[in-house]
């Protein structure tokens, strides 16, 4: 299958919760090819401001149409959120690894954090296709921000307690795995990096396998600026690339620095 | 329409180059365009050993440009001869290996190591990255270490050699006459500007290294101004770079006096930008009867009784 | 909160000014902001006699930034003392009278007709402008001939001595450390950056000049390295310019060095832009709890382990 | 009247011809005080792609609501051309000098050329409602591109000569007035330079007034840049601006050069 970089037709583009939009696109052929995990990069504007393209993870895929999902931060998503169906926007892609949902494991566990739940319906779907047990653990700031579509068996936390848990969504697994018995779990996780950290440290504790989506800057999405470097763990390469050994990875083999740069 | 050039030993098929650091090693972008519309593909910087790169972050958007301090990683010459080298020798562009390093001594030996490996038409010095602490902006910011550096690369090849310089100086020019006495075939122009970002936030550089390399349109006024300047200063061709994302952008750096030009930010944007610019250059000289494109570089006119400004120094 | 700021003899009522050659004479903007918001006003460049100015055309847009070649159009000293300074004069904050000049006998003329004037807190240098054949950047990229300005204008005046340094050249921290040795209160930077820009229909430089000076967002990574640069030279307060547009863009000036800030290409955009700029920053100020904007001066977090970059030469 | 500097709201944004386009606002403020001549500085994108300002003329005003008139040509009216009745355009103004249609003359003589009709049916209106004469003489590329609306007395010349004259726009008055008495004309000129520069000529030759509405590259459009100058024929200031001290001038002080830079 080709790898597509064009200008793609918009079909719908709506706020799904506070500050949180989907944006689906027409392409048969990206719809064929795109696996969760993946991601896309989007020209958000075909003026230079802002000049670089934009990452996002796919979010599901529907017939002939593709998904993201995307919550209002600066100048890429503002111009995201003036698209309305019959405009085009530039899309390159399929791009990065996929989750290790074709791994052997019994039960999966979802934990997603702020608009870290965007991956998950698509996983979600791939999950129940291969009928895989999977618990959702979801983050989010209020219940205002809570995007539940596409999800399934959901345990909600927020941070001011006004829906779920009160709490953070580590807190809300940690309760829950004490209480329950879940059969040779493994966690894929996108969220926060301080999220990602305390899902690492979980996971390492509990002995549970563990993936991890992480961003990470990037100007061009396809492995040629080196601009999308996170740091191992181990091994004899101190750097992987986000764009091209990621987004996924296993969660022992990153590494967190004190947030030098945020 | 004859849009060929020919520069030192080597053969251009169309002036449209991709610039060091912004195309990795050709295999990365391969999916996206098709190489072989390209007049030649600049590596990204390759030195003795490999080089893990600076910390994250290591890119910032600023606005219509970017700033990097990729640091220079690279995969080292041993695998890039093993791993990088096969897939380029085989396309039907030329290969111009862009040579990085902390100390003459360690020009000299990556040089020597490609001499005798073959499908390398060229190679790219670059004397002036200014994301690396030893070598790097000090040797483009001091004329005589230019000087010397093109000296001992001129005596060890009979390939096209291309000094590339940065523009961070107060005199290009002069930087350009010592590489031309020294034999280069040609100065290739401009590196990215120092510039900064500062997360306010969290009130820390946007950067690890703090500092960075600007790049993208934002600095193409820049890059047209210091090729004008070289221009008026030496005869050996000019590469010129610096923001180049269209192919009237392009058609401005001939008319300026660039004998060809590189692509570097622009193809983050669409990987397929090079090859789009060739082509476009291609229909304008065919829409306004342009029959060899080399009519164009240099073809600026200048009305009467403007004088260049005062800081172009003529020959 | 104290937005105040004490710059040798002058006292600012905040941190934001109007750039010279982007404000005309303060009166021209007058309805569409309120000037009492603002720190204060500096004029455009004022020589001893009247300069027509450049042949048209003088600006030129480029991706997020412009050029310019104005060429210095002022009215002269005369018509300034009797046209412009009593408007100026009679407003609620500071006026600093930008001098350019082809000859260091100009500096001195014009300055100490001034001298005997009233209403004026300070005078800024413009040792930098690109856009005019004699002098202008002649004397900017030489430190010599900056010390020698900044020498005899300090002899001639107890006001507020701020010398404009160019961004065009190798290492700016020398000059900056020149004119902080010869008693300069301030420095203030960048000027513009040498730029250009070709009509590819006509093949003719869009500029009369052929050569500008580029200004706006487009610079602004450049212009905030470039105040770091000098800010690790110098301790005497500086002013920075280059593409502030928002409040947030002039904190990350203060961040990184700059006691006060200037607004040039912005209010092209908005008149109301550098008002703007100053009420931003209160509001940042109060939001944060920073009691006095100077916390804010320097106070750029540079992580453990991270060498300021190879370029910097510390004091 | 206080000067606006403001986001105004867009009512109607219309294609009337070729690449054509007329875009009204509402502002009861401008509405009161613009006059036929004057212009205003049009922020045609939030963001700095394009950087600057562009200038139009005002080309009518009709109870509370303002219109301008444009052509496609680049970044700055593709992105007007994006708007839609509810966005929003930044607006500065009303900025420049008017047409000199209080002075004292028989009969207006109206030459526009291009999208230089842009100021027209505004000063057709004032014009009429003095119940001053007047002739318009319209030059287009072809038919497709001729505007006729707000205008009155209409000759058309097209340069492939699908409508009216076939030639230029001066060769059309010259030959009407060969033919017609026109009582103390006056002439008011908008359009190409070229144009301009032969309606100066074809004044000077025939002893009519003449004021001529320029255009020159703006960066500020109120007199604080220096940007905008227009050589003068003869007076100690060499330069006038186009913006303060324009855009309408007698068609005597204009020295036209050369044109060194276009
Ligand atoms: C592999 C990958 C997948 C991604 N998937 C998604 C996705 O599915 N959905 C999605 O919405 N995003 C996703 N992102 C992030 C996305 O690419 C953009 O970074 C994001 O949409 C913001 O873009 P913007 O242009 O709106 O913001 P920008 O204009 O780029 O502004 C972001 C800037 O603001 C700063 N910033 C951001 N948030 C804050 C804050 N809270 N406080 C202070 N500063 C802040 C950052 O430092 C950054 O410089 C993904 C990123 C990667 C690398
Ligand atoms: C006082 C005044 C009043 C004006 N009134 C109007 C008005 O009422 N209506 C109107 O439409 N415009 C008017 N203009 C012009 C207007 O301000 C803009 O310049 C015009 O709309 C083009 O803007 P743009 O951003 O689309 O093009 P830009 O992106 O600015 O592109 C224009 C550029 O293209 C070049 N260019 C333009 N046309 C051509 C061509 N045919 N061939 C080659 N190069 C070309 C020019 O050199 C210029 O650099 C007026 C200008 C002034 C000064
Ligand atoms: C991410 C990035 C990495 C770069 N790496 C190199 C490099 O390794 N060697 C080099 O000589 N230039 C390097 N450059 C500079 C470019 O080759 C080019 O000179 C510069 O980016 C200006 O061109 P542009 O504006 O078209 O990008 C790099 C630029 C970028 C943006
Ligand atoms: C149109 C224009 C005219 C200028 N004229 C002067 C001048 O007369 N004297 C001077 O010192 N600087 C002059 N400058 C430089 C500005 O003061 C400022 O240093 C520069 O534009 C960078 O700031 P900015 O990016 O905010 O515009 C001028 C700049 C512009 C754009
Ligand atoms: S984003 Fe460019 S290498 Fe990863
Ligand atoms: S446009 Fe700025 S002075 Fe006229």
């Amino acid at each position: 299958m080709p790898v597509i970089n064009a200008d793609l037709r918009v079909t719908a583009n709506d706020l799904i919760a506070e500050e949180t939009w989907t944006l689906r696109f027409h392409s048969p052929e990206l719809a064929a090819q795109l696996r969760p995990g993946q991601f896309l990069n989007i020209l958000t504007s075909a003026n230079v401001d802002p000049l670089l393209r934009r990452p996002y993870s796919i979010s599901n895929v529907v017939g002939d149409e593709c998904e993201i999902m995307y919550s209002l931060v600066g100048k890429g998503t503002h111009a995201l959120s003036q698209k309305i169906p019959g405009d085009t926007i530039g899309v390159l892609g399929p791009l990065g690894n996929t989750f290790g949902y074709e791994k052997s494991f019994g039960t999966a566990i979802i934990i997603a954090g702020g608009i870290g739940v965007a991956p998950f319906p698509f996983l979600t779907r791939e999950l129940q296709q291969r009928e895989i047990p999977l618990i959702t653990f979801l983050g989010a700031r209020n219940s205002a921000r809570v995007v539940s579509r596409g999800l399934a068996n959901l345990h909600v936390a927020t941070d001011d307690g006004s829906e779920g848990f009160h709490g953070n969504v580590i807190a809300a697994l940690s309760a829950y795995l004490d209480d329950h018995r879940v059969e040779n779990p493994m966690i894929f996780a996108c969220g926060p990096n301080p999220m990602l950290k305390a899902a690492q440290a979980f996971a390492l504790d509990r002995g549970i396998a563990c993936e991890l989506s992480l961003e990470s800057e990037m100007a061009c999405g396809i492995g040629i600026c080196q601009g999308c470097p996170v740091e191992r763990h181990q091994g004899e390469r101190k750097f992987a690339l986000v764009c091209t050994e990621g987004p996924c990875f296993d969660s022992n083999d990153i590494l967190f620095q004190e947030q030098q740069h945020a | 329409m004859n849009t060929t050039f020919t520069l030192g030993t080597m053969h251009l098929k169309n002036r449209v180059l991709v610039a060091s650091g912004t195309f990795g090693y050709g295999n990365e972008a391969a999916p996206y365009t098709d190489l072989s519309r390209l007049g030649g593909i600049v590596t990204k910087s390759v030195s003795w050993l490999p080089r893990q790169g600076n910390a994250p972050t290591r890119i910032a958007e600023t606005t219509a440009g970017m700033l990097n301090s990729i640091g220079l990683a690279n995969v080292g010459i041993d695998a890039f001869i093993s791993d990088k080298l096969p897939f380029l020798r085989a396309l039907e562009t030329s290969i111009i290996v862009n040579i990085a390093a902390s100390s003459i001594d360690e020009y000299v030996d990556v040089m020597e190591r490609l001499e005798s490996e073959e499908g390398i038409q060229g190679y790219e010095i670059n004397v002036s990255c200014p994301n690396v602490k030893e070598g790097g902006l000090n040797f483009g910011t001091r004329c005589d270490m230019t000087e010397s550096i093109t000296r001992e690369l001129r005596k060890r090849t009979s390939r096209t050699l291309i000094i590339k310089l940065t523009p961070n100086v107060t005199h290009i020019g002069d930087f350009a006459r010592a590489c031309e006495a020294e034999g280069a075939d040609a100065v290739s122009l401009i590196n990215t500007l120092v510039g900064m970002a500062v997360n306010i936030h969290t009130r820390r550089p946007v950067l690890s290294t703090i500092t960075g390399g600007l790049s993208g349109p934002a600095i193409k006024p820049v890059a047209l101004a210091k090729v004008f300047e070289v221009h008026k200063a030496v005869s050996i061709p000019i590469i010129g770079i610096g923001g180049i994302t269209t192919w009237q952008d392009a058609i401005e750096f001939l008319l300026v006096g660039a004998s060809a030009i590189q692509v570097g930010t622009a193809s983050f944007r669409d990987p397929d930008a090079a090859a789009k610019i060739a082509a476009g250059m291609e229909e304008y000289c065919a829409a306004h009867g342009v029959s060899d494109i080399q009519e164009l570089v240099g073809g600026l006119r200048i009305p009467e009784g403007v004088a260049a400004p005062g800081f172009v120094k003529t020959r």
